[in-house]
């Protein structure tokens, strides 16, 4: 049996990788930037956690109208501000994911709140967050091997090429913000339901940054690597914790690290793949070799 | 007379400079039109408004009775107008076979949930797909380089992989700018018995822009030509290269086309 | 001797040892180790030394939970902290899961022991320090009846838990002791300018002004209120608590008041005092004391309980009566696990904290 | 109360306008967001107080220091982790992630060497303010104000009619080109980091004097870098706009609407000015040519 | 003498290998083609001498001295570049691109003079002389760049395809001015897809292919090589 703190870690992770596997549609895949995922996240969790403890809803239900709230919402800010371009639009999430935050605390009759929104029935279990986190990676994973994530790829890529071969630009750009924000409040219910406790300090702009960081570390068009930049990322200030007031600092030191030391993320371009491990090898057996002829 | 494309009257005006002035055009199917004219006369220009990258400033624009004015470039596209851009723009990071791919929307007819699941339907759209990108690759010649990235293609090839793109979203009329640039005399010939073959095994029909004349004189069935946006000449390749004003404004004295 | 062969008893420490408010979980961590020095040198707990295991929490939930279930999977007897409500909040219900007692240092909403849907007590939440309730009327009450303020505004941090509590309690004195509430308006920590509310605040010319932020926002908005040429006092509670406040706006703050745990006016705290000031070369913080208290209230229940068990000592710790803390006596309320305290009430005059006296409700 | 506000308003905006102007020349030039700026602007603000406390120089000469440091950073900053990424010809979003990691790192540096305590240069300009017919002026403000007027001016001489200022526009515009025609690229974009530092290091003093100095006194630069989007990103003259725009927008909306959603209303203003004009204030809409 | 000597120059792209070995020399005053056909590795010959990639292997002197591999430096000891894909600076000016182009110059009275002579030679460039560069036509892009090119006056001109997307009656105008500032000076080195016009003008020229040098000669002797011509260039 794994010890509380493993699971802990372990559903904490599986969290954040669903939350993480939606910004890496948007930002890996669509290459729009997005600071404000941890708003569609909150808003998930609160959703989730009023439905339960005040309405009474079963699990299930109140998760499915987290999502469904964080979609609408999505669609609607989406609409509004996906024409922006670059960083431009990262402002305007940025702000809608303060605006949230400001909301939660000035309505703080429905959802406590500074205070908190307490007493959420622990529904999030570790076999439950391990099938749910693989069962959104999966799902995603389908749909970039699809025409959806080759439509999202070639926003990234190529707007006007995009256009130019059919691609309506606008509405992949729309249909990965409503995805992206569809996992974060998946994963905000989630983490409503394990953590039984909710402020909206838990979904400020720190986290926000946090997906991005894991998504661009783990490398662009890549979701193994936006999931194991996840699982790196969750892990690496817990590895560092009893480096007590050095840990963030470390921390910091190792996100530029990583950067440096792979220019294209951990895994940019390229799935965690057999094909992928055995082709590494051969160039690296390759790259020696070349390098022994010319000794 | 089979009318694809008539284009009347159409503007365009960036500032004080009036880059297309009352241009008209009637393409017929099945034919190849050339469209020439000196730097800055306003050929790429139409291109884009006809693809509605930039609006028009007066004039109308019809493929097949269907208004263009206004469209957005994907819908434009969907239409069935499918382009090659000057300053190529391609998907740089990605591979060759994926360019080819990336243009085939049309072609998958499945929904997310089919995606989610892989449904068979999905399969067989996907496998559709990859297939018929690999014949146009093998047609341009690019068969050899499909999983290389397009953008470390030499020049000349990635042209042809713009080419190849385009034909994936199978459109019915195909604007192609300057596709030999970049390309030697014999690649250029290449490209034009190439062009020939597509056009009849897609029944498509070609415009052309093209500053390399021996293409432009063996392949266009008529030629338009254009100086500071204003239509000077309009026939076939012979009356065109004949023309005294085209001669002066474009062709030059010298056309020392020694081949 | 035996002991030495024996495992040490390990006691965690859940603080923000990084982040904004570093400076009280640093106090914290600090106090603990010379606490935990002083304890073993005496001797240890029943015999067996103690380790200390500090844990960085940021002073956020989430790392603090995490904190807290890795504190746990060591095998530690009780958890100490964390200061802030809202990450004790978060850890509680865990841990009357795992039933290990956690002894919130300065943590001051109810909801930190009380469950507050069912209103039962979480059986392994304890504390420290005293409530907001408790302290905020001990100031509106003060502020009614000694200042004989006829008005108050309310400027509170929209972010944290006690200052919305903190307000409430407060108008509730004052208004029984006559007084009126003329207005709020709020902001968030992290804000650098406070000058716009300032001036809405000046407008509405209230006697005194309640002020529930952190001493750095304090120290903010008390240099601003003095650019902008307020001269209302101010009132805070025990978030205002450190000793670097008046280096950052003792003049500013001529006049205002604000309420603290009772400690550093306790000749008892003298000699701790000292020590820290020795060993770390820096003041310490109303933190280093709860921890101090934690640990040695821990000690002191232990050795009631004759033994070293979780359970054990929670069942201890609940039936403290008139356990002597540097920071005042501990006698814990079954129903809450509050302790009984009284809270000291300073009045900042010549950019020093003047003593004023303890006070009750 | 209004022209008060409007006071108050301008007093934020210029800070927020100070800081904005550095972080709009770096994006100017090479297309990223620099989050690490505002920690630039905390080291200046370290160093000041470090030189006036332990080293016992007079004050002037801290600020001197200060200056000079936080501009040394900044290139250092560059030279350490930018190049390099530039040179791997990463894409830009891995230098915005770069200077956030550079971020914590600087904030974290400081709170493990100076300690997380919050600080004050203590009353080396002691807080004034000059009362004009009930309205009061911040003497420190003015000298903001002043600061930001040369500055404006200084960098709009040194970009628009300088050599230096020609190159450095070629290599924003594309690196590899300029190289090619002789721009040493890697050096211009030093000296900017430079400049940019020595901005937030006066950013930084004017900071710490005007509120308190601590490690993430830094994230006020998320004001900046919104005031530059509101602006126009990388036009200098928009980032004070955008500067004054926010300061004032948040003193009004918090003065006559409500303090508790102050930041949704501007937020909300903000996006309003994005959908007018969607490249900002002053920011020249690049149409993309087929 | 010879300006620009490559010796034994190696270059590839990750695994790719680009250049296996070329060597080449181009002398004072002289104008030389470099032709082959598509991938040969003409663009990245180009690229290694200006310093844009790095050869893996081989030495590139100029002047007798070893160039630096450095871009603005190549350019400061006098080598300028039209690179491939014209390379306009999209946001800045027509005429803010030619000043650039004048980077490494000192004498601003001769960058003045220069200035007007190729507003002359491109009448277009100077009415469009506050355009941004990114809007111009590709054609007039391609002006740009040669006449920026000129800017830098040159001791040696790489030029890679500079007839790429010109009119007519502009290629020949361009090979005009190409062989007038070589009359007056500047050793050339050209990349060109126009086989004939390139043999021509030039006064020597090699024939690259797959990455080594398969000919070189008299482009007089060249040009009526037919079993060369046919295999390398196209008929
Ligand atoms: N950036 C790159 N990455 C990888 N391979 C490249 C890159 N650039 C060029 N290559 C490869 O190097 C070889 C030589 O390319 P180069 O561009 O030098 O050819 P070229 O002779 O200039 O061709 P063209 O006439 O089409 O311009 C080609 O096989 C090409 O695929
Ligand atoms: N977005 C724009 N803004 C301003 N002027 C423009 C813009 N786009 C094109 N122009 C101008 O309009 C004219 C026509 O340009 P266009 O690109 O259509 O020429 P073209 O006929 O394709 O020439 P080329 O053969 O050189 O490609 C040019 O003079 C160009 O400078
Ligand atoms: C350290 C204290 C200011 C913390 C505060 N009393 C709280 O409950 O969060
Ligand atoms: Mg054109
Ligand atoms: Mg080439």
């Amino acid at each position: 049996m794994l010890s509380s703190y493993a699971q802990g870690l372990i559903i904490l992770v599986c969290i954040n990788v669903i939350a993480v596997t939606g910004v890496s549609l948007l930002t890996g895949f669509t290459g729009l930037f997005s600071f404000g995922n941890a708003g569609f996240m909150a808003l998930g969790a609160y959703v989730s956690a009023i439905a339960s403890v005040e309405l009474h809803a079963p699990f299930l239900v109140s998760l499915v109208a987290g999502v469904l709230v964080a979609a609408i919402i999505g669609f609607g800010l989406g609409r509004l501000t996906l024409g922006l371009r670059g960083d431009y639009f990262l402002i305007a999430t940025l702000g809608f994911g303060q605006v949230v935050q400001v909301l939660i605390e000035f309505f703080d009759k429905v959802t406590g709140g500074a205070r908190g929104f307490a007493n959420i029935p622990p529904k999030t279990t570790l076999w439950i967050a391990v099938v749910l986190a693989v069962g959104s990676v999966a799902v995603a994973a389908n749909l970039i091997h699809s025409k959806f994530g080759r439509n999202f790829t070639a926003v990234r890529e190529q707007e006007v090429a995009a256009e130019a071969v059919g691609i309506d630009t606008f509405r992949f750009k729309q249909m990965a913000f409503v995805l992206s924000a569809m996992f974060a409040g998946f994963a905000g219910g989630l983490f409503a339901h394990y953590y039984m406790y909710i402020v909206p300090k838990m979904f400020d702009i720190n986290e926000s940054a946090l997906f991005t960081i894991t998504v661009v570390v783990g490398g662009l068009a890549s979701l193994s690597g936006s999931v194991i930049s996840c699982v790196v990322l969750t892990l690496l200030p817990e590895l560092f914790r009893s480096l007590a007031s050095y840990r963030m600092l470390f921390y910091g030191m190792a996100v530029v690290a990583i950067i440096l030391i792979r220019p294209s993320g951990l895994m940019g371009y390229h799935e965690l793949s057999f094909g992928w491990i055995r082709e590494r090898m051969r160039a690296k057996r390759g790259k020696t070799a070349s390098k022994e002829r010319k000794t | 007379m089979n009318s694809i494309l008539s284009i009347k009257g159409l503007g365009k005006k960036f500032g004080g400079v009036c880059a297309v002035d009352e241009f008209s055009l009637e393409l017929e199917q099945g034919t190849i039109h050339g469209l020439i004219g000196p730097n800055g006369a306003g050929k790429t220009t139409i291109f884009n408004l006809m693809t509605g990258i930039y609006h028009p400033t007066a004039g109308t624009m019809a493929l097949r009775g269907t208004n263009l004015v206004g469209l957005g470039s994907y819908r434009i596209a969907q239409l069935g107008i499918g382009r090659t851009f000057q300053n190529i723009r391609l998907f740089t990071q990605l591979s060759v076979i994926d360019n080819v791919v990336m243009a085939s929307g049309v072609d998958a007819t499945y929904g997310m949930v089919d995606a989610i699941f892989k449904t068979r339907r999905y399969q067989r759209d996907e496998a559709k797909i990859r297939k018929r990108a690999r014949e146009l690759l093998d047609l341009l010649g690019l068969g050899g380089v499909s999983d290389e990235r397009a953008g470390a293609l030499p020049y000349g090839s990635q042209r042809k992989l713009e080419i190849a793109r385009a034909l994936a979203a199978r459109p019915v009329l195909l604007l192609l700018d300057e596709p030999a640039a970049g390309m030697n005399e014999e690649e250029s010939m290449e490209l034009v018995g190439f062009i020939r073959d597509v056009r009849k095994r897609f029944d498509l029909t070609v415009l052309l822009i093209e500053h390399h004349m021996s293409v432009v004189m063996e392949i266009c069935d008529r030629i338009t030509v254009l100086d500071f946006g204003k239509t000077i000449c309009n026939g076939i390749p012979k009356e065109v290269q004949a023309n005294r004003s085209v001669i002066d404004a474009y062709l030059g004295e010298t056309t020392d086309r020694e081949n | 001797k035996k002991s030495a062969t024996v495992e040490p008893i390990k006691i965690g420490f859940i603080g923000d040892l990084t982040g904004d408010t570093a400076i009280w979980g640093q106090a914290g961590s600090k106090a603990g180790q010379m606490t935990t020095d002083e304890i073993n040198a005496a001797g240890g707990i029943l015999g067996r030394q103690i380790q200390f295991i500090p844990m960085d929490g940021r002073g956020q939930a989430v790392d603090s939970v995490n904190a807290f279930n890795s504190l746990v999977d060591q095998g530690v007897l009780c958890v100490i902290g964390t200061n802030f409500s809202s990450c004790n909040k978060a850890i509680a219900p865990i841990a009357c899961q795992k039933k290990i007692p956690l002894l919130g240092t300065t943590c001051t909403n109810d909801a930190v022991t009380v469950d507050q849907a069912t209103g039962l007590v979480y059986p392994y939440s304890f504390r420290i320090g005293y409530t907001d309730e408790f302290q905020a009327q001990v100031l509106g009450k003060y502020a009614a009846t000694e200042l004989k303020a006829k008005t108050f505004a309310s400027f509170l941090d929209m972010t944290q838990d006690f200052a919305q509590t903190e307000t409430t309690w407060f108008n509730k004195a004052f208004v029984a002791n006559g007084g009126k509430m003329v207005g709020t308006v709020s902001g968030r920590s992290g804000d650098n300018d406070f000058r716009t509310q300032l001036t809405k605040l000046a407008a509405m010319k209230p006697d005194v002004i309640l002020l529930p932020w952190f001493y750095k926002d304090v120290a903010l908005i008390a240099n601003q209120a003095k650019e902008l040429g307020m001269k209302i006092p101010f009132m805070g509670p025990d978030s205002w608590d450190s000793p670097e406040l008046m280096g950052l706006a003792g003049p500013a703050l001529e006049g205002s008041y604000y309420c603290s745990q009772p400690a550093f006016a306790r000749p008892e705290t003298k000699p701790f005092h000292d020590a820290y000031v020795a060993k770390w070369g820096t003041e310490p913080e109303a933190e280093s004391l709860a921890v101090h208290d934690g640990l040695y209230w821990v000690k002191d229940a232990c050795e009631r309980a004759g033994k070293v068990d979780p359970v054990a000592l929670r069942d201890a710790l609940e039936s403290t009566v008139n356990f002597q803390g540097l920071m005042g006596p501990i006698t814990v309320d079954i129903k809450t696990h509050n302790p009984s305290k009284e809270a000291s009430l300073f009045h900042i005059t010549g950019s020093e904290r003047v003593f004023v006296g303890d006070f009750k409700p | 109360m209004f022209l008060q506000q409007v006071v108050n308003g301008l007093s934020v905006g210029s800070v927020y306008a100070l800081i904005a102007s550095g972080y709009s020349l770096i994006y100017s030039l090479l297309g990223f967001s620099n989050w690490a700026h505002g920690d630039i602007a905390m080291v200046g603000a370290y160093i000041a107080l470090i030189a006036q406390t332990s080293g016992h120089v007079p004050f002037w000469l801290a600020v001197v220091l200060a200056i000079a440091g936080a501009g040394c950073v900044s290139m250092l900053s560059d030279m350490v982790a930018y190049r390099r990424i530039r040179n791997n010809h990463s894409p830009k979003m891995f230098l915005m992630i770069a200077a956030m990691g550079l971020s914590i790192t600087l904030q974290n540096l400081i709170m493990v060497t100076v300690g997380p305590r919050f600080r004050t240069y203590g009353d080396v300009i002691p807080v004034r303010s000059i009362r004009l017919g009930g309205i009061s002026l911040g003497v420190l403000d003015l000298l903001t104000m002043g600061i930001i007027v040369v500055a404006l001016v200084a960098l709009g001489l040194l970009i628009g009619r300088t050599k230096f200022g020609l190159g450095v526009r070629a290599a924003s515009s594309n690196m590899v080109t300029a190289s090619v025609l002789g721009v040493d690229v890697n050096l211009y974009i030093r000296l900017v980091f430079l400049l940019a530092g020595v901005f937030a290091g006066m950013a930084g003093v004017l900071l710490g004097l005007k509120y308190n100095i601590y490690p993430t006194m830094g994230s006020i630069a998320l004001k900046a870098f919104i005031a530059c989007v509101v602006g126009g990103l990388g036009s200098v003259p928009g980032a004070i706009l955008g500067g004054v725009t926010i300061g004032v927008m948040e003193a009004l909306v918090g003065g006559f609407i409500s303090s508790g959603l102050r930041d949704a209303f501007t937020f909300a203003l903000l996006i309003a000015i994005l959908l007018v004009r969607p490249s900002g204030l002053l920011g020249k809409n690049i149409v993309d040519k087929a | 003498m010879d300006v620009l000597r490559v010796e034994n120059l190696h270059a590839s792209y990750g695994g790719i290998k680009a250049l296996r070995g070329i060597s080449l020399e181009v002398g004072d005053h002289e104008f030389v083609a470099v032709l082959g056909p598509n991938g040969a590795g003409k663009s990245t010959l180009l690229k290694c001498i200006s310093g844009l990639h790095h050869p893996s292997d081989g030495t590139i002197s100029f002047d007798g001295n070893r160039l630096s591999g450095v871009p603005h430096k190549v350019v400061e000891s006098g080598i300028a570049l039209v690179p491939e894909g014209r390379q306009i600076l999209p946001g800045l000016t027509v005429l803010e691109n030619l000043r650039v182009g004048a980077f490494t110059r000192k004498d601003r009275l001769g960058v003045k003079q220069d200035l007007n002579m190729v507003f002359e030679l491109f009448p277009i460039l100077g009415q469009r002389q506050t355009q941004l560069g990114g809007l111009l036509s590709g054609g007039e892009q391609q002006m740009l760049a040669v006449a920026r090119g000129l800017m830098s006056r040159p001791k040696l001109m790489l030029l890679d395809e500079p007839s790429l997307g010109l009119a007519p009656i502009i290629v020949n105008q361009v090979f005009d001015i190409l062989q007038k500032i070589n009359h007056s000076g500047t050793a050339i080195l050209i990349v060109e897809q126009n086989v004939y016009k390139a043999l021509s003008m030039a006064e020597r020229a090699y024939i690259l292919s797959t990455g080594t040098i398969e000919k070189s000669g008299a482009c007089s002797d060249l040009r009526h090589d037919d079993q060369l011509v046919h295999a390398y260039l196209g008929k």
